[in-house]
């Protein structure tokens, strides 16, 4: 039974990415989506920075210091592209203009809340971004994260019990183990790795999962897990 | 006589802020941030400042250097966590009670500086309705959903840097340098501009993306 | 297969648009007007539209046409007064009764569609504040003043003009061509844009002016 | 006694602008200011459909359809100029970035209060345009208008008869008689045109006029009335 790597974990996320959508990456395992979009889909990325059209990591002779996407990184703007300023950004964001957000998370709800911002680290600085105005106004939603905690216990929950980045807003969520949707009715699966059966599944989760009826198996690529 | 905005050093353009003065800084993720007007007002030495600022802690910005000289009352921004494990210089001030932090959405940070220098004293957003966030903020429905109430931020002072700046206060911005320099531009009673270069003669208006209307100085300090 | 939102004609884009529509027209002074597009409209035979554009009678915008075949049920607008003595077309069912005006300040009519393409529902202005046109409007004070509650404004559909497209739907804007249009393509679902040319190669990202991700498709119609 | 023609009513506003001041020039006399601002100072006059620093009005060689001021008329970009767009035009206006924005008036009242967009002509259409924003928001608003109707009556006022357009804005009148600012105190004379007593001029208007102590008198060149 392999568990799908962050790297696989993204791929699979980037097949949902459909030709012209407007697709905004947050930091960690969703900007890695970028590089497994399948050749020739054409995907608009946007970095909350304004970058409207973000390209690939700037390759070191190109790296501009001045040129950063919202995780720091020097990129460069691809073909079509575009760049404006923070106002005109998050107003493209906040005006429902995002097709998909794909966001990590910590927990998720079956109610779709989302909980990706305070993980209650003792004495840091809280540390919002642009996650709730992503989370409140992308068409989408979508969360990449693991399916269970470093010590075992769901992510899946019934009701999250970090603090909120906001309510009733996850559509999907890829995690190692299962591709989800989130509807009326909680967490229906319709992925889920080789090997894994639906009790194991389910006893990995914190909410009643619901089988889609033509519930399949995740085929990732062997993909080195880069982190 | 005409109009230059042009100066060859930021002390004198500084000395009408006074403790107490809300300040926004420009910049994101290592982009656009006015570290050498930054780094004279410190010098200037006032404190009680309000800073507003998208990050309390990034590394690359000059921010820290005033919460160091503890110059700093309040941080109004949406992200205040170092990234080492020890506590920034911020967090430290945070953690002893010193120091008094405003933690936005950063679209909520964006838009209520955007409302300061657009005339507009309020608006509703749906950024953070239903978190912690929005606890104690007035709430409201509009078809159907609810909408938190964010008031304008304005500032007396606003530090933003640009590449290119003309006599007319005009600029231009590289790369992803706008960021919130354009918006803290329209929201401050004194703006000042770090750029590359300052030039004579005017920007073609193909070339301007912020109009030097809302720009008091400009300062050159080379570093592309 | 690519993105290319470049059309050879507007009709199969249009069939779409239903009866009791609302469409936002750019526009100001003769210049930004989609009169080819807004033609194309007419054409399609909706009826009862309402209609979004600063000018619900200037002689050079084609809006007249659609008011003149009776398909326009409201306008909302900051100028609804023909230049001549005899009434326009607009002030004509106007006077009937036939057509429905909500006028307003321009930098609110301005503002509200702002406020629809950046998921803001509502907000307060100064403008209008005190006199005949905020009446039956919420005021609230802020810092010792009055202010009018203004709410968004979204459409169906928006008729805009540019001068260069290009297959992202990028555009750029000649002159003061600009006006509504940037606006009013960020308030709309469907965002159609009349250029003068439409090219297969992305404008560099120095040139655009609205970025393709508000536009749905592009017409060159010539007519510089 | 020479009343001011509508050039030299434009002429005398335009000696007060300040080098580097942004500056609206409304409809029909405003506008004609720029033409005589003294030689050598720089205004930067913003047009509210996004223009800011129109320069002349383009000769017939370089008159282009698509460049025009906010009343309709084909103009060029001054040095230094920029085109915005008129969300972006407007929040500069509603942000309070005007230094002066003059204004043609039916009246003015002795608190402020102006009245210039609706003048009540039967059937027509209302016309607001920017005019309101305009009079809320600029730092000062200053009026040109004629010192009295057709009819002879005031348009200086105690109060206005005609539909606000702001309440409380003006700073200043320049009419074909006087140059007057509006204070806690009503309206102040500053200026009369030569040959024209206070008791004169206090009787074209209706509201209780004071008289600076340094009245002093208008000095217009001559210049002929173009309209």
């Amino acid at each position: 039974m392999g568990k799908l790597n962050r790297q696989q974990m993204a791929w699979r996320a980037a097949q949902d990415l459909q030709e012209g959508m407007l697709v905004n990456l947050g930091l960690g395992m969703p900007v890695a989506c970028s590089q497994y979009v399948p050749h020739g889909r054409e995907i608009v990325f946007q970095s909350e920075n304004g970058v409207i059209g973000a390209g690939p990591l700037a390759g070191k002779n190109a790296a501009d210091p001045d040129l950063v996407d919202a995780g720091s990184r020097q990129i460069t703007v691809a073909v079509g592209g575009v760049v404006i300023d923070s106002v005109a950004s998050f107003a493209m964001i906040r005006g429902g203009h995002i097709d998909v957000t794909l966001l990590g998370a910590f927990e998720v709800a079956a109610n779709g809340d989302l909980a990706n911002w305070d993980s209650r680290i003792p004495d840091k600085g809280p540390l919002v971004g642009g996650a709730m105005d992503l989370a409140a106004s992308a068409k989408a939603v979508w969360v990449i994260m693991e399916h269970t905690t470093r010590k075992g216990g769901p992510r899946l929950l019934d009701q999250c019990s970090l603090p909120l980045t906001a309510p009733h807003c996850v559509k999907r969520v890829y995690t190692n183990l299962a591709v989800l949707s989130v509807g009326p009715d909680g967490f229906t699966v319709h992925e889920i790795i080789p090997g894994m059966s639906q009790a194991e599944l389910q006893a990995a989760t914190g909410a009643k999962l619901t089988f889609a009826p033509d519930c399949g198996t995740i085929n990732a690529p062997d993909l080195a897990d880069e982190e | 006589m005409a109009i230059d905005k042009r100066i060859t050093a930021a002390t004198e353009a500084l000395q009408g802020i006074k403790d107490g003065a809300t300040v926004m800084l420009s910049g994101f993720g290592g982009s656009g941030f006015a570290n050498t007007l930054i780094t004279a007002l410190r010098d200037l030495g006032r404190r009680d400042l309000t800073v507003v600022a998208n990050s309390a802690t990034h590394p690359l910005a000059k921010t820290q250097i005033l919460i160091e000289a503890k110059q700093v009352r309040k941080v109004i921004c949406s992200a205040a966590r170092g990234r080492g494990k020890e506590l920034s210089a911020f967090e430290e001030q945070w953690k002893a009670g010193t120091i008094e932090l405003e933690v936005l959405a950063q679209g909520t940070f964006a838009e209520r500086i955007r409302a300061g220098g657009a005339g507009i004293p309020a608006f509703y957003t749906p950024s953070a309705a239903g978190t912690d966030l929005a606890k104690g903020k007035e709430i409201r429905r509009f078809n159907g959903r609810d909408y938190v109430l964010e008031t304008a931020i304005e500032a007396d002072l606003a530090l933003i840097r640009g590449d290119i700046g003309d006599r007319f206060g005009n600029l231009t911005f590289r790369g992803s340098q706008a960021n919130f320099g354009p918006g803290m531009a329209t929201a401050a009673k004194l703006v000042i501009a770090e750029v590359f270069t300052a030039q004579q003669d005017a920007l073609p208006p193909d070339r301007v993306m912020l109009s030097g209307v809302f720009v008091d100085h400009v300062l050159a300090v080379g570093g592309r």
